[in-house]
């Protein structure tokens, strides 16, 4: 699949049909890789794809001019049909390289299983549903499913269905949805008092680095409203009453473009579980109006449509 | 405790003004009685709401929010009102997850010429307030002084 | 210089609990994950098993993300203004890392100078820092390649080195050779002190990470204007604040009223040069794009600071590359940076 | 880069501490434009009223309790002690706080910070002073500086530019100024109405019109980036060296101490090194991101 798709990347830009590649390189630390922007066809042999492709790389879309050949997951095709719905980006200027993606692996995850950082682990493999890891000569073996991101394992979407060239075999879902919501199932379990507590304590440790908010492909506002001063809606400085509106509101603001991707939680330095929010929204969305983000090309987006009847139970 | 029984919630309204505004114009000039506990803000339309608005009125110290605009099919730009119904069924729904009680965000329908239904309407959110209580969600560590004083004000 | 001492680490809990009594003592502690300076509960020290370092740099028990600076309220004679209370207690931060500690030293000349700033000086001046050198550097870790190491002792007050079951302990400043002398420790022998070297030794070979930071100064300004040479490298930055609110060398700061003109506070909190608004005017910004401000903050760095302190203004932690979201590696970036033609020489 | 004695700056901090300000009232208020305001204030502290002294072109750090804090050059001279006072753009969060105000309302200040204009090297100097908008209130500090010491300058021109006559101002100093047969005052707005009857265009072109000469001469150059870039050129042709070109840069600075980082160009803090610079200056600065 890698050469493929490097074949592929060099082509579209000696072919002229692409001004830009967006994939992914090798990144500088063990089981990382990094976003590449390139306009050089002989950057393209350092494209890599594999269980560490983690970021999300439309993002990138809206910052580039010209026609682009983007890389991208399952999840990340999603949010480019997203992009394109809400007219960010044209259909036309993008050439999607849709990669089938079985999973990610979330480093925090394996870290925590072995007791050991990314940088102490020799090594790293997956075969189907089992991940084997070298630690100090041992090998240990666990299912996918400890091991891939929460949001991998309620994936619905592995195999990208808007794309130009699929660069190997559809793949098929891990399907283990439960898992993947664990915090939030624990969350719903809990009183509405103490689920307010338990933000107010997570948004205590919020710094306001807004990583959140920036590797958010949904967050395109070219300015926030939290960086507003007149009104000034919120203080500048990391109180948590200020983050936690912040993170309410940006939730709201992205609902029906929010693919619960989950790069905000991934991003957050401070162990924030943003996902438990992402993932609430996706499915009050999925719920209310029966909308999945970025599934369908044609769907307007779902803030600026309407259904002549829907959710009047929640009005007097 | 003396205080706790004096308390009354303190309601913001943010009603469009090309009916619920109206209506509860028509509410007070036909002297129906309806409860002092609510602060009016006109907005052009119910669609202007961000939820924004909502949460920071709570933030504020606000016991509770009534967002009010046309009856679907009545908005005076065709279809804001319908838009401002997606926005607030799943800005209920997810303050409600992250919990916050969802009788502190109410929303309903009312025309320019129902003076009555907006005085039952705010009685009935008034009611629903004083059972839930005062709204101490943001008060603690440093922001309770903006809330505090919004509470004397 | 007095001879080392040491202590079995099985003692430590004892000895932390002493000095808790004479300083508000903040030891490294990890809770949902993220690791962090906290005030000492009296008995874990579960953290020598896991601490290499932490999320949130020491420079937060100095420079917090955020504080207030002052009070004000109105009454009758108009606007009073009152400053909150002194710390009454010094502060011992243990087991600081020597890049976290040099950090701080690096902060000093920006606070000590010209106008001395009384919030962050008044902490400084009453801490005491107890460093633990690393015998487990990440593979992020950088610190011989810009004048440190992992067991350097700038800014340190006493210096530890984990020679296994014990730590040798060495005063590095009068303060830290006082306090030892009265915490009633054994002696370290030569063998012990030979085996301190050793560690010290494997700690700076694990140390792997290297980048030659020669010149870099002249390097940089003379790409300094390279428009398309900061495009590309800026490219996959996303602009967040996480390499420069989690740095232990960054120091920018924004002021904020909180409150009404009735009472409220003024208060500082921790700023970025990453944020398109920490620079904006209303009619202007000068780095409303990404490229100026990526470029800002590593010359920042590594050109304009050294021009005015005469040092480079990074130790080397990693935790920038480590945190990013993007894997965006700081070395790797130095690396690129051209080498210096033999014309343009090193100025 | 010279920076005008600190200890001297130093001496007016409230409590020893640098980021505490001082009390002040807003005595007086002036409507300048429809959206520009000129404060005079005074020190509640009577003992700092009658030590506080500064120098042309230095800045303070003005808050409204409870909005936040901006930094404005002080706009009175500092040879007219009867009052301090800053001129007000209305623009932003505190601008627009700071116009709310009445008279009697309270204020906090911190400073003077910054360097000033080198006004001992304007003596014998024959002053080209040009100013566009509200760029005219750190000029108009020096000006009445210089027209108060007036024997110690030689000629002294003064080119002064706003978008509309309804734009100018400190029009009460146009008045005084063109009465004053010791300075030459050229008035221009971009574009004029039915009543103006005074110079039409730009500053830049009217600056060129007037020719002032370089030999011996100084220009002070104030007003939007857009003019600054402009004048630069005229005053090169007109045969001025960088090193007689000063002119004041405007940052976000927050602190005003040099330590919160924003207003840097390269190794430069503006607040602190600056914000007078000289042209010769700018050039030689690390970056262009002024």
């Amino acid at each position: 699949m890698q050469q493929r798709l490097r074949r592929k990347a060099r082509s579209l830009l000696e072919q002229g049909q692409v001004d830009w590649i967006i994939g992914f390189e090798p990144g500088s630390l063990r089981f990382t890789t990094t976003p590449l922007i390139t306009k050089d066809k002989d950057d393209t042999d350092r494209l890599v794809v594999g269980s560490f492709i983690v970021n999300n790389l439309s993002n990138f879309l809206i910052e580039l001019s010209g026609r682009v050949a983007i890389v991208a997951k399952g999840c990340d095709s999603r949010s480019i049909v997203s992009l394109i719905q809400d007219n960010k980006v044209n259909r036309e200027d993008i050439v999607i390289l849709g990669v089938p993606c079985p999973g990610i692996i979330d480093l925090s995850k394996v870290e925590g299983l072995v007791a050991r950082d990314r940088d102490e682990i020799d090594d790293i493999a997956r075969q189907d549903g089992v991940v084997s890891v070298r630690v100090g000569g041992q090998q240990r073996e666990f299912p996918a499913g400890q091991v891939l991101f929460d949001n991998c394992l309620g994936c619905e979407l592995p195999t990208p269905k808007e794309y130009d060239i699929l660069l190997g075999e559809a793949t098929s879902p891990i399907g283990e949805p439960t898992a993947s919501q664990e915090t939030l199932a624990r969350l719903k379990d809990m009183p509405p008092d103490e689920r307010w507590r338990f933000w107010q304590q997570e948004f205590g440790r919020c710094i306001r680095c807004y990583a959140c908010r920036n590797v958010c492909p949904a967050c395109f506002c070219k300015r926030c409203f939290v960086e507003e001063s007149e009104p000034q809606w919120l203080l500048p400085m990391p109180r948590w009453q200020d983050n936690l509106i912040f993170q309410a509101i940006r939730n709201i603001h992205v609902a029906g473009r929010c693919t619960d991707c989950g790069e905000c939680e991934r991003a957050c330095p401070v162990n924030i579980p943003l996902r438990s929010l992402t993932r609430d929204m996706y499915d009050i969305v999925a719920d209310l109006f029966q909308f999945k983000s970025g599934m369908d090309i044609a769907a307007a987006p779902l803030l600026t449509a309407y259904e002549v009847e829907e959710a009047e139970d929640l009005i007097r | 405790m003396a205080q706790d029984l004096e308390w009354e919630p303190r309601l913001l309204g943010l009603l469009c003004k090309w009916c619920s505004y109206a209506g509860a114009d028509l509410a007070g000039t036909s002297r129906k009685k309806y409860p002092a506990n609510i602060r009016i803000i006109k907005v052009p339309c119910s669609g202007r709401i961000d939820p924004l608005f909502i949460l920071k009125a709570l933030h504020l110290g606000f016991d509770g929010v009534l967002v009010s605009g046309c009856h679907p099919g009545d908005c005076h730009y065709q279809t804001g009102n319908y838009r401002a119904r997606r926005r607030i069924a799943l800005t209920k729904r997810f303050l409600e997850g992250m919990g916050i009680d969802r009788r502190r965000l109410q929303a309903s329908w009312v025309s320019a010429s129902e003076g009555v239904k907006f005085a039952d309407v705010v009685s009935q959110v008034v009611k629903e307030l004083k059972e839930i209580g005062p709204n101490k969600l943001f008060v603690g560590e440093r922001n309770s002084d903006a809330t505090e004083a919004q509470a004397k004000g | 210089m007095a001879g080392s001492k040491k202590i079995k680490k099985q003692d430590l809990a004892q000895l932390l609990s002493q000095w808790s009594q004479e300083f508000s003592l903040f030891v490294p502690s990890r809770t949902s994950g993220l690791a962090e300076m906290t005030e000492y509960d009296g008995q874990d020290i579960s953290f020598l098993g896991w601490y290499r370092n932490t999320i949130i740099p020491p420079k937060a028990s100095f420079l917090p993300h955020m504080e207030e600076m002052f009070s004000f309220h109105r009454n009758k004679q108009g606007h009073q203004l009152e400053l909150p209370p002194l710390e009454e207690q010094k502060r011992l931060i243990f087991a600081i890392r020597p890049c976290d500690a040099r950090a701080l030293t690096i902060l000093d000349n920006v606070f000590e100078d010209t106008y001395p700033d009384p919030y962050y000086r008044g902490r400084r001046r009453r801490a005491i820092l107890v460093g633990l050198g690393c015998t487990n550097p990440y593979d992020s870790c950088f610190c011989t390649s810009v004048g440190s190491g992992p067991s350097e002792t700038t800014g340190v007050d006493i210096m530890l080195t984990d020679i296994g079951d014990e730590l040798v302990t060495r005063g590095t400043t009068k303060a830290g050779e006082e306090l030892i002398a009265g915490s009633g420790l054994v002696k370290a022998t030569k063998a012990d002190q030979k085996r301190a070297e050793q560690s010290q030794e494997a700690a700076r070979q694990k140390v792997t990470r290297k980048v030659d930071t020669r010149d870099m100064a002249s390097r940089l300004q003379a790409v300094f204007d390279d428009r398309d040479y900061w495009q590309q490298i800026a490219a996959k930055c996303l602009s967040c604040g996480i390499c420069t609110l989690l740095c232990p060398t960054c120091y920018c700061f924004d002021i904020n009223d909180e409150g009404s003109p009735e009472k409220g506070t003024r208060c500082r909190s921790l700023d970025s040069c990453a944020f398109p608004v920490y620079t904006k005017m209303p009619m202007e910004n000068p780095r409303d794009e990404k490229w100026r401000r990526v470029r800002n903050r590593l010359c920042h760095k590594y050109e304009f600071y050294p021009m005015l302190f005469d040092t480079i203004a990074c130790t080397g932690c990693g935790r920038c590359i480590r945190l990013c979201p993007v894997n965006w590696d700081i070395t790797q970036i130095l690396e690129g940076v051209p080498e210096l033609s033999q014309a343009e020489g090193p100025k | 880069m010279t920076i005008t004695d600190i200890s001297q700056r130093k001496r007016f901090l409230a409590q020893g501490n640098v980021y505490l300000p001082h009390i002040a009232v807003i005595e007086r208020i002036i409507d300048e434009t429809p959206g520009i305001r000129t404060f005079h204030f005074n020190f509640k502290d009577e003992r700092l009223r009658g030590e506080f002294t500064f120098e042309s072109g230095q800045f303070g750090e003005f808050s409204v309790f409870g909005v936040g804090e901006a930094p404005f050059c002080i706009s009175s001279s500092p040879t007219r002690q009867d009052h301090l006072g800053f001129t007000v753009q209305r623009v932003g969060r505190v601008t627009n706080a700071l116009h709310r105000l009445a008279v009697g309302a309270e204020i906090g200040f911190r400073g003077p910070y910054g360097n000033g204009f080198p006004i001992n090297n304007l003596e014998g100097k024959n002053l080209v002073f040009v100013a566009g908008g509200i760029g005219l209130a750190p000029l108009r500090s020096l000006v009445w500086n210089v027209i108060d010491n007036r024997a110690k300058y030689r000629n002294v021109d003064i080119i002064y530019g706003a978008r509309s006559p309804a734009d100018l101002c400190f029009k009460y100093d146009l008045d005084s100024w063109q009465k004053d047969k010791t300075v030459n005052l050229f008035t221009t707005v971009d574009k004029g109405d039915d009543k103006w009857k005074g110079r039409v265009g730009f500053v830049p072109q009217v600056l060129e019109g007037v020719a002032p000469s370089a030999e011996g001469a100084v220009a002070v150059v104030c007003g939007p980036p857009i003019m600054i870039r402009f004048t630069f050129p005229v005053l090169e042709k007109l045969g001025f060296a960088p090193e007689q070109m000063l002119t004041t840069l405007e940052k976000r600075m927050k602190c005003g101490i040099g330590k919160c980082g924003r207003c840097n160009i390269g190794n430069i803090y503006v607040c602190r090194d600056g914000p007078v610079f000289s042209y010769a200056q700018i050039m030689n600065l690390v970056s262009s991101e002024y």
